[in-house]
């Protein structure tokens, strides 16, 4: 890199000042006398293998970022973020009735969902679009993915705990006898098997 | 900028609106010594100060307080400093004069900085960033965290939400009316004495469902009594149920 | 001006493309791995000698034109606001002294400032407010901002004009603690040549 004379320094700084690209004409008359063209590709050189690249766009110059320096310029974060109660729930029940609507989603939840819950798990990669199905309306179906295995350690879908063993963990209690059980505490065995039995 | 004010005698004898306070007046009046503030005479500065607002109220000029507060104090150091010593006075007059030319010197030193601080080259008056810069951007990802036994809790949350009926019936022990009847008549032909209606319920049933089984019991036997196919005997209420077939 | 390096190329490209100035650690959240401090000596040394330089602002480092060329970019735009009188004086003596309180300004001035004064340099973003002094009172004290350092082109307030003169003076000293000093030092010549003045 020469040591910049007068015109240079003067037209590295209007340019770097600038809000838009300029032309030679521009840079000139705040430059003033100067061979401002000679001065421009002296310049393109000297800032050629730096950061920094003076380009010529049409019959418009201006500084702009090296070409190869465009992944400094942009930083990707990771944060951490819990999955919502609905965004958990939505999951589960792709997982369990693949490939399911969006309709049949809210029906088993019994509640909607918003347009935001299938985002996030989309984001997540953890399901898919999977295909249509073939009633009136053609309703999109979502399935799990290979990603939404590995995140929760299963071999295939077949691992997830089927009904029976829900119920046997007590995850399938109605909320009403659950709430009874957990109340009135000793009997809670004996209702289950009971239950069976009747 | 402040000199040319400060030297412009018209605008001096005229113009105490321009004036940032007594204090700004009297360095002023002081720099028209032409000498370093340490060496400026206070009783020349005082006969100045006083002279220049006589002439600001001769002119009918309206003075503020401060200003007059300030002739006033100013006075009273000038005799103190003309008249004999009076040691027992503290502090003394000497005193008085040099706190007040450290107060115009300190002034002054801040004037000055402020206005060598003016003088700098200033952003976006001499000196400029870049004008359209491309930005730096933060791209915020979520990373999506849950785990495997909150999905299945999950998923028994929904479906117990959703299937409520089927599992109340289902769960619940009861023991109906018909199949009461049917033990009670049935273990009435097997007995000849009389018994209490305990005795009429399955021996080892859970408690939820031995309730359930008194209730439909005393049912059955109050219809079988009804039919004429048992006796019942209770000496008071609450008292033990006895029940003994008519056969 | 030596062959820039990697490091010193993703940490022009990164200052050049920043919207503010950016410290150490921000540069480092973008370049990754490297000696980022070394860089930024060894392009502010390439910078030396052009029409843009890269400057230290605090804590913070960015490019700018350089000051003289500040008659080729003036032209066409706003001078900004000039500042009163008041709000010079006030700006000074907060740089300066601080942390200062409202009163030690009022004192040096010898006038209360109006409230409109601390507004407008509070406003430009000069001056924030520096915690509360620990004495009757508890009166807040002020001090002047990173985006004071920016506008007035110092590294840090080390770089104010004349503040070493100023501090070897007493001048930046209180009246009193001024005072003391005369009297009890070099009062001898002092108290004489004063004498002989009044």
């Amino acid at each position: 890199m020469t040591p910049p004379d007068e015109v240079m320094r003067a037209v590295e700084a209007v340019l770097f000042a600038a809000e838009a690209p300029l032309t030679v004409q521009e840079i000139g008359s705040h430059v003033g006398a100067g061979d401002i063209r000679a001065a421009l590709y002296a310049l393109a050189d000297d800032y050629g293998p730096r950061g920094i690249n003076l380009v010529r766009r049409g019959e418009r110059w201006h500084f702009e970022t090296a070409g190869d320096m465009a992944h400094f310029l942009r930083r990707d974060r990771e944060e951490p973020r819990k999955l919502s109660r609905a965004g958990t729930e939505t999951l589960a029940i792709i997982a369990y009735h693949e490939p399911v609507t969006r309709a049949e989603i809210e029906s088993i939840r019994g509640v909607q969902i918003s347009k935001g819950t299938l985002d996030v798990l989309m984001e997540a990669g953890w399901i898919r679009p999977a295909g249509r199905r073939e009633v009136p309306g053609r309703p999109l179906t979502f399935a799990t993915t290979q990603a939404f295995l590995d995140h929760f350690g299963l071999a295939s879908r077949r691992d997830l705990p089927g009904i029976d063993d829900l119920r046997a963990a007590g995850l399938l209690d109605p909320v009403d006898l659950a709430l009874e059980n957990a109340v009135s505490g000793e009997n809670e065995d004996e209702v289950e098997s009971d239950g069976d039995k009747v | 900028m402040l000199e040319a004010t400060a030297d412009d005698d018209d605008k001096l004898e005229l113009d105490i609106e321009g004036w940032e306070g007594p204090l700004d007046l009297l360095l002023a009046l002081a720099r028209t010594q032409k000498v370093d503030l340490r060496e400026i005479s206070i009783l020349e500065l005082v006969e100045q100060y006083l002279a220049y607002v006589e002439g600001a109220r001769a002119l009918k000029l309206e003075v503020a307080a401060d200003y007059l507060v300030m002739a006033a104090w100013l006075a009273y150091l000038k005799s103190a400093l003309l008249l004999p010593r009076d040691p027992e006075i503290e502090p003394s007059p000497e005193e008085l004069a040099m706190r007040l030319q450290l107060r115009l010197e300190r002034l002054n030193a801040m004037r000055e900085a402020g206005a060598r601080l003016m003088a700098r080259d200033r952003m976006g008056r001499d000196i400029f960033p870049r004008g359209n810069p491309e930005g730096l951007r933060t791209i915020r990802k979520a990373r999506w965290q849950a785990e495997i036994y909150d999905l299945i809790a999950a998923y028994g949350r929904v479906s117990a939400r959703t299937r409520p009926v089927m599992h109340v019936v289902a769960q619940r022990p009861v023991m109906t009316l018909e199949t009461a009847i049917q033990r009670v008549s049935a273990m009435l032909g097997q007995r000849v004495d009389w018994a209490t209606i305990e005795t009429f319920l399955p021996a080892d049933a859970a408690p939820g469902y031995r309730k359930s089984a008194l209730a439909s019991s005393f049912l059955a036997a109050l219809e079988l009594a009804r039919q004429g196919k048992v006796e019942l005997r209770q000496k008071s209420p609450f008292a033990p149920l006895y029940l003994k077939g008519t056969a």
